[in-house]
């Protein structure tokens, strides 16, 4: 049964092998045919176990499909294919080779059916991440780069512990939905938790996305954190942990992004934010709700990558990063405008866009299971989302004053991708139904009701009114905000460099204390043993009688007393 | 050499005596206290006096180191010769008893071979070493 | 071949390659052709040494008695086994490694060193196979000291000075400690066999069997436990194929071998989870394993930086031995072969860049993975064994070790673990970064000779392949811990 | 002729002393010499099988039997004894011809053999003989032909050697003789056995305890026990080659084996080291010896300075091993005894070669010496390997029973010390082998020394690992030594 099957993950690897091998034309073509091809086969998976492999002693099941592992996979190999037209001209052949290869990791993980194929995928996630990170080239990228790669690496090995720790204690290494109980569920949540950018573990996205190359943050905005969503919706649906630190990250989202100035880092922590609704949702767990995150996890690759895309257009074009520094671009780019403007609004939820179907059915899934105060945040956190995404990124980048700079239009290939992903937000706002099709439940919701709609649009118009009125106040700031990672930033290479000081000292204590001590040692023991010291130096010959005669004396006397 | 009258004529005056109570010695030593080795010395003894007087020369004149030698390594090797010969006689090792016809006699011929050839010997090395140390001076 | 014939020709093969070289010394090409004949032959023998072990034939060779209890014999046990196919194996390429070396840098007498060379792995395959600890200590002795004339190869007075540090640890410790800890085992068990299930059992005070595992543990200076690790990065002075078999493979595997055939056929992993010191010899190699890791941080000399990276990585090893779960054990001996692909591969492509380059130093690395693809994509690979990442042998050795300080219950093992991957991320990632996603300077060159790429390119593979295929190896340790209940 | 055997062992170099002396040409001297010393070789290995064979063999000289006359009497222990002697001689008198006629006037060759034979004479003699004033006498012979052959050597230096051992072996001596004579008053018999059988009675005078410290205080100068040892390095250092070669591996080996006589088979271990506590002063000296001269060994800057202090250092372990008194301990002391010997030897004749193609033997002659004769610094780096004790080497097996002995006497600190020490003689031997093979010389032409010298310093280093290999005969000789030793007086 497994010889028919083509792994997509495989035919995505292999896609990003012939990248690095072949160029120009072929190359271009392999670059947009891979992640049809991969799509394709996708479709093609049956439900079940498909294919298994032996490894370390067990039956591995590389490849394991059902609904929302299909969904997962059709959004990364459709974000695959839009970041490949995206990126077809303009990025290095490493990267996006890197990029595929990391895609095919995600792909991997959706239908990973044990865990430790899962962890597999997930350890080629991070490895290509970071080469993606690094192929921006320049010092920032290389610093952002190796912290992003120390960092996953540790989840990654937390997240080992964990499994292993899992399947020695239960016996089993079947991908399944496990308890809250003991380390190693635990130290898996731990794992997964920090590839969705939880809090306080978070800010390695807002630290890496922004210094990778334009084409980079696109794809790195789709993979790591929504794997870990799904690995969440798969592992620990209904945990209720995950409902407190869903919205602890909404929340640090919105006040960061508020706070931020460089635009992709405005985005990477929205990013953090879109993922605290999709954790509430798996936190919830009810069918409703986890439709809901699935569904907005589809809608939140779309929107975010298309953000990421017009803001790497717009630095492509300008050179420029920082929200202060830029203005006034829509006279010259009206298209990314446009298209940063259907982003910004699908992220906010507006009606007859990707966000407002998904992100009301958690809201709905909260409200069923009357978590009032759940339901009141979420809403009052999709205001702040317009605050900061909706109307910030657009306003400061696009509009506000006159930075005087004209730079033309992106590449046809930039342009190309951003209008199917705007296209592709309008539509699925508009047709739901066809999203609702994928989804891992059966969707009884409509999401536009009347009272719905208003309620939205009354949020988003105060929130709006209220972004004018504090604008003063947003413009501000110029600095890097300070974040959880002055953890790794800061206090790890101080820490590192104390311990080397420490260690620095102790050497040169136990040096000094050696020393001293092999000077005594010289000088008492050593020395007379020279050929010129006491012992050894040539006695005399009456000394030499005198001693032994003294020698002799001194046996006597102990015997006869 | 300076010549020191009183004790040459001294030397020349007791040198032959010593000599002849080294044979006292030596050939008395058969029978009461005595032997090879005392009288080597007193011999070699007599000869140092000669030797300190004297100078290395004259001694040298007569009992050449050449002689010495010789007679050092022929008194190890009459010792020595005597046992074997006592051996080869079917005897034990210095069992002097089957050297002659009778017992007591061969008692009496072993025990004067080994102590004449102790006696050459000690006298000889001992003035050996007193031409060494002669000469050691000298060569400074 | 009978067992025991087979047994005497991994011994003598090599020292007889060894003669034949000394006989065609001015003959390159000849002896070079030997060389690589008898590293082939070694291989192969050990080889079917292993096959012979696995159909389950006593392989039991006594050599001679020195004195009654007293006797130099050789018994075949897994790890034995799988050591010396090891060290056989890895001895191929790297021999073809240090003829394109040596050729290369026009090295004098590469006789000697080819010479000196294969003693060294005569002494290792002595290693693997000794039967007891009295024949363990002096092939131990004898790799020592025919390993000091390639250290000091160079000949000059850094080579000498490295070369005094080398040997006067390795002896020191041995001489000091391990000897005195075999003459206590003697006395008080009577024999010095590697038992299953070992011989002190009940013969030894639990406090006092602490005393003696810790001047075991030290004893094993090859082991480069600290403080016994200066000598490891004093031997860097060494010409790269020396550093790369032997202080990558067979110097310090058969440090660690020693203390894991100490754990389990002497003390046995029973009898010694009734001693309570043991912990803290835990805790020692795990303190080895992280220091080692950052004192590595701020290393630039390559060689060095990868010696400091041994000495954790056998830590690594030491500390799954001591946690005493069968599954530690597998991931020790695992963990032997897997430090052992990735190392050799890392030491090859750090001699590849020497020769093709001159270049020493991390900080002068920028952009050769565009002058020497294949040697750096190698030394990635090897990269990422040491960090444990698939795909690569590390990840299947550090995941047994894993679930065997889960099985012991040792949590500041798996603390270990985690902290010692984010350092080695720390440490091991800068340089790839430097390589491929900088751009060159300096004069253009091109890869290292033939011979020197195919070998770092064969065990770069390994070392992948390794992660794959890993059932025959992970067979063998399972049986290792199979004969400790 | 079997049956006087043993005297003619002790006769034949004494009547071929005064023959060589006689000869004209250093060369014929040499040749008898050799000869005779194959011949004792010979003679010897006769006797030590028959004693095997046959039990203990006495031979009364001049028909006087025993307690009255001079009896000579071989046992398991001194037979063996004898027999390294006579092997050492065999070896070192083929190997001294090309050394002597290099280091030593023509005209005064013929002497040098005279008196090399009186000292194998002398030595045979004390090893032999079952009197305690014979054992003077032959003691005195000993002594003195040692003191000429020092004398021979070339350095200046050779003759203050000579000198100073002279008087301080004459103070030896001398105190052995009032021991004996103290002895000789109690007792009324010079006769070993009868002095055992008689001795009990007296013990408790004090007499018998001065006579005990007298020949023991004596015995120590000869066997150069540390502190009484200042004579030997620089007798041993400016000596010719081939009496440094045979010194070391013989002369001290007999004094310690009439100490043992006299402890164990003499006064008794129950007296000696039981009442007088005697083996506390040997442990505590002998381990003295071990690091003192040891380190001593170390920062010499002459090799045969080095290989003279390590002999008072491997003393020590000799002593050591005697000085615990249990059967273990004094078969480890008489196989060091005999290694010792055999590398001892080894080492200083491959310094023999080394003086004769280079002249000197300080650490900058052996420069490069594994390159300007590979044959003579292999034999040192072999003969090394034994004094470190690295296994497979003759060294490794007696210190081994050295540790065991120490074990199971429960002295700890004795095995530390031991391994101490033999990480010290691993770092003296590494200085000369780094010399010899790791440092640069600029004169690399090959000079081998001859086959007579190579031939016999090869035996003697594949003798080092034959017994390191094949320890079936040293160890059962050591057995069989200690077995007589541990019966105790009569």
């Amino acid at each position: 049964m497994t010889d028919l099957v083509w792994p997509p993950a495989l035919l995505m690897l292999i896609g990003a092998l012939l990248i690095s091998v072949l160029r120009g034309r072929w190359q271009a073509l392999l670059i947009l045919a891979t992640p049809l091809c991969t799509l394709w086969a996708i479709w093609q998976l049956g439900d079940g176990v498909l294919q298994s492999a032996p490894f370390l002693g067990y039956s591995l099941e590389l490849v394991e499909a059902d609904r929302v592992r299909r969904l997962f996979a059709t959004i990364f190999a459709l974000m695959a294919f839009a970041g490949g037209l995206y990126a077809l001209r303009q990025a290095s052949w490493y990267e996006l080779s890197a990029a595929y290869a990391y895609a095919g990791g995600a792909i991997g993980v959706c239908f990973a059916g044990d865990l430790i194929s899962f962890f597999l995928f997930w350890e080629l996630m991070a490895l290509c991440s970071t080469l993606v990170i690094w192929s921006a080239g320049g010092d920032a990228a290389r610093r952002a780069g190796l912290r992003y790669a120390a960092l996953h690496l540790l989840g990654g090995v937390l997240l080992k512990l964990g499994i292993v720790g899992l399947i020695l204690h239960s016996g089993s290494i079947d991908l399944r939905p496990l308890v809250l109980a003991g380390w190693d569920s635990w130290l898996i949540l731990l794992g997964i938790l920090i590839n969705a950018a939880a809090p306080p573990l978070a800010a390695w996205i807002s630290d890496a996305y922004p210094e990778a190359s334009p084409s980079g943050s696109v794809f790195l905005s789709a993979f790591t954190t929504k794997a870990a969503v799904l690995a969440l919706i798969l592992m620990f649906p209904g945990t209720q942990l995950l409902i407190v630190v869903g919205l602890v990250m909404i929340f640090y989202g919105i006040i960061y992004a508020l706070l931020e100035n460089d635009m992709r880092r405005i985005l990477a922590y929205s990013i953090v934010n879109q993922v605290g609704f999709m954790l509430v949702g798996i936190g919830i767990g009810t069918e409703m709700a986890l439709n809901g995150a699935a569904a907005h996890a589809f809608a939140h690759i779309i929107y975010k990558g298309l953000l990421f895309m017009t803001a790497g257009a717009v630095l492509m074009q300008t050179g420029k990063r920082r929200c202060s520094e830029l203005g006034g671009l829509y006279q010259s780019m009206p298209l990314t405008t446009i298209c940063a403007i259907v982003g910004a609004l699908a992220i906010s939820s507006f009606p007859f866009t990707s966000g407002f179907i998904s992100k009301s059915m958690i809201a709905q899934g909260a409200a069923d299971q009357h978590l009032a105060l759940v339901w009141y945040l979420l809403t009052a956190a999709s205001a702040g989302v317009f605050l900061h995404a909706g109307i910030k990124f657009p306003w400061f980048v696009f509009f506000q004053k006159d930075s005087g700079m004209r730079p033309a239009e992106p590449p046809w290939n930039m342009r190309a991708a951003m209008l199917l992903m705007a296209f592709a937000c309008i539509a699925i706002g508009c047709a739901p139904s066809a999203l609702y099709a994928l989804l891992p439940y059966p969707v009884a919701y409509v999401p536009y009701t009347a009272g719905h709609v208003i309620t939205q649009l009354q949020l988003l118009l105060f929130a709006g009114l209220a972004f004018f009125v504090m604008l003063p106040w947003m413009k501000r700031t110029l600095t890097i905000s300070l974040d959880a990672d002055w953890l790794y930033r800061v206090l790890v290479p101080a820490l590192l460099h104390a311990w080397l000081r420490l260690w620095r000292h102790i050497d040169d204590a136990i040096d000094g204390a050696l020393g001293r001590l092999s000077t005594l040692w010289q000088r008492l023991v050593v020395a007379p043993h020279r050929p010129s010291g006491w012992i050894v130096a040539s006695w005399t010959t009456g000394a030499m009688a005198l001693g032994v005669l003294l020698a002799l004396a001194l046996l006597i006397w102990r015997h006869l007393i | 050499m300076k010549s020191h009258l009183i004790l040459s004529i001294v030397a020349k005056f007791l040198i032959p005596l010593v000599l002849l109570f080294a044979f006292y010695v030596q050939f008395h030593g058969d029978f009461g206290p005595g032997g090879g080795f005392q009288a080597g010395v007193i011999f070699a003894a007599a000869v140092i006096l000669h030797l300190l007087v004297f100078g290395h020369a004259a001694t040298e004149h007569f009992i050449p180191t050449a002689v010495l030698k010789i007679g050092a390594a022929l008194g190890v090797l009459i010792y020595a010769g005597v046992g074997v010969a006592s051996l080869l006689a079917g005897g034990r090792y210095l069992d002097y008893d089957v050297l002659a016809d009778n017992a007591v006699a061969g008692q009496h011929l072993g025990i004067l071979l080994v102590e004449a050839g102790v006696g050459i010997t000690v006298a000889a090395v001992m003035i050996l070493l007193a031409y060494s140390f002669q000469q050691r001076g000298h060569d400074a | 071949m009978s067992p025991q014939l087979l047994m005497l020709s991994c011994l003598c093969l090599p020292l007889v390659g060894g003669g034949m070289l000394l006989l065609a010394h001015r003959r390159p090409r000849l002896r070079e052709l030997i060389l690589v004949l008898t590293a082939a032959l070694s291989f192969t023998s050990a080889l079917a040494l292993l096959l012979q072990f696995r159909e389950g034939n006593l392989l039991r060779l006594d050599l001679l008695t020195l004195l009654p209890g007293l006797d130099l014999m050789f018994e075949i046990e897994p790890l034995g086994a799988l050591f010396a196919v090891l060290a056989s194996g890895l001895w191929l390429p790297t021999s073809l490694y240090a003829i394109g070396y040596l050729r290369a840098r026009k090295e004098e007498h590469q006789t000697r060193f080819h010479f000196w060379f294969c003693v060294a792995i005569s002494a290792t395959m002595g290693i693997a196979m000794a039967g007891n600890l009295l024949t363990l200590f002096v092939f131990y002795e004898v790799l020592t000291l025919s390993t000091y004339p390639l250290v000091t190869h160079i000949g000059n007075r850094g080579a000498v000075r490295g070369g005094r540090v080398y040997l006067g640890v390795l002896l020191a410790t041995s001489i000091g400690l391990l000897l005195p800890a075999m003459l206590w085992t003697l006395h008080v068990a009577g024999t010095l066999q590697f038992t299953a299930g070992g011989i002190l059992e009940g013969k030894l005070a639990p406090a006092l069997a602490g005393l003696l595992l810790l001047m075991f543990v030290l004893g094993v200076g090859k082991a480069a436990v600290m403080p016994m690790h200066r000598w490891l990065p004093a031997a860097m002075v060494a010409p790269t194929p020396v550093s790369a078999l032997l202080h990558a493979v067979a110097v310090v595997k058969a440090g660690v071998f020693t203390i894991t055939k100490v754990v389990v056929y002497i003390f046995g992993t029973g009898f010694l989870g009734t001693v309570p010191a043991q912990r803290y010899l835990v805790y020692l190699a795990g303190f080895t394993v992280i220091a080692a890791s950052v004192v590595a941080l701020r290393q630039d000399n390559i060689k060095r930086l990868l010696a400091y990276s041994t000495i954790s990585q056998l830590s690594y090893i030491v500390m799954a031995t001591l946690a005493l779960a069968p599954l530690a054990l597998t991931g020790a001996g695992l963990h032997m072969v897997a430090h052992a692909f990735g190392k050799i591969t890392l030491f090859f492509a750090a001699g590849a860049i020497y020769v093709a380059a001159h270049r020493t130093q991390v900080s002068e690395l920028d952009g050769m993975g565009r002058r020497m693809p294949w040697t750096m994509a190698a030394f990635a690979i090897g990269a990422l064994t040491m960090i444990g990442v698939p795909p690569s042998a590390g990840f299947v050795s550090k995941w047994f070790i894993i679930a065997g300080a889960y099985q012991a219950d040792l949590y500041f093992v798996l603390a270990v673990i985690v902290l010692s991957t984010a350092l080695n991320a720390f440490y091991m990632l800068p340089i790839l970064h430097r390589a491929f996603f900088r751009a060159p300077e300096g004069r253009a060159h091109g890869e290292a000779p033939w011979p020197m790429r195919v070998a770092l390119v064969s065990t770069a593979a390994a070392s992948v392949l390794m992660f794959f295929f890993h059932a025959p190896i992970l067979a063998l340790t399972r049986s290792l811990t199979g004969a400790a209940p | 002729m079997r049956e006087h055997l043993p005297i003619l062992l002790v006769v034949l170099p004494m009547l071929a002393a005064p023959i060589c002396s006689m000869l004209p040409r250093g060369r014929q001297a040499w040749l008898l010499a050799t000869a005779v010393s194959w011949a004792v070789l010979a003679i010897a290995a006769s006797l030590l099988i028959r004693v095997h064979a046959e039990g203990t063999i006495s031979y009364a000289l001049g028909g006087w039997p025993a307690p009255i006359g001079i009896e000579y009497r071989l046992d398991g222990l001194n037979a063996l004894v004898q027999v390294l002697v006579a092997a050492i001689a065999a070896c070192v008198l083929p190997f001294s011809g090309r050394s002597v006629q290099d280091e030593i006037d023509a005209d005064r060759q013929p002497g040098f053999f005279a008196l090399l034979l009186l000292l194998i004479t002398g030595l045979l003699g004390i090893v032999a003989t079952g009197d305690v004033f014979n054992v003077f006498v032959f003691l005195e012979i000993s002594s003195l032909a040692t003191y000429g052959l020092i004398a021979f050597g070339r350095d200046r230096r050779a003759l203050l050697a000579a000198y100073r051992y002279l008087v301080l072996g004459s103070i030896g001596a001398t105190l052995y003789l009032i021991g004996i004579g103290l002895l000789y008053a109690l007792t009324g018999t010079l006769n070993m056995q009868d002095l055992a059988a008689r001795l009990p009675a007296v013990a408790d005078t004090r007499t018998a305890q001065t006579a005990i410290t007298l020949v023991m205080v004596g015995l120590g100068i000869k066997m150069a026990l540390f502190p009484l040892h200042l004579w030997l390095p620089n007798a041993y250092r400016f000596a010719p080659s081939a009496i440094s070669a045979f010194l070391p591996a013989t002369a001290t080996k007999v004094a310690i084996y009439l100490m043992l006589r006299f402890v164990f088979d003499i006064f008794g271990v129950g007296f000696a080291f039981g009442r007088l506590e005697l083996n506390e002063v040997l442990l505590a000296l002998a381990a003295a010896a071990m690091l003192s001269a040891s380190l001593a060994a170390m920062q010499q800057r002459d090799v045969k300075g080095i290989l003279a202090y390590s002999s008072v250092a491997q003393v020590g372990y000799i002593v050591l091993g005697a000085a615990l008194a249990t059967p273990i301990g004094l078969t480890a002391s008489l196989l060091h005894l005999f290694n010792h010997a055999l590398m001892k030897g080894a080492l200083f004749m491959a310094m023999g070669c080394v003086m004769l193609r280079v002249g000197r033997t300080d650490l900058d002659a052996i420069r490069g010496l594994g390159r300007r004769m590979p044959w003579t610094a292999a034999a040192f780096v072999v003969a090394g390997l034994s004094l470190i004790g690295v296994p497979l080497t003759a060294g490794f097996i007696s210190k081994w029973y050295l540790v065991l002995a120490a074990l199971e006497a429960g002295w700890w600190p004795l095995v530390i010390l031991i391994l101490v020490a033999s990480l010290m003689a691993l770092i003296y031997v590494w200085r000369v082998v780094a010399l010899a093979y790791f440092a640069p010389n600029e004169s690399q032409r090959r000079e081998e020394a001859p086959l007579s010298m190579l031939v016999p310093l090869w035996l003697l280093v594949l003798a080092n690992i034959w017994f390191g290999i094949d320890t079936r005969l040293s160890v059962a000789m050591a057995e069989s030594g200690m077995r007589v030793l541990m019966a105790g007086p009569p």
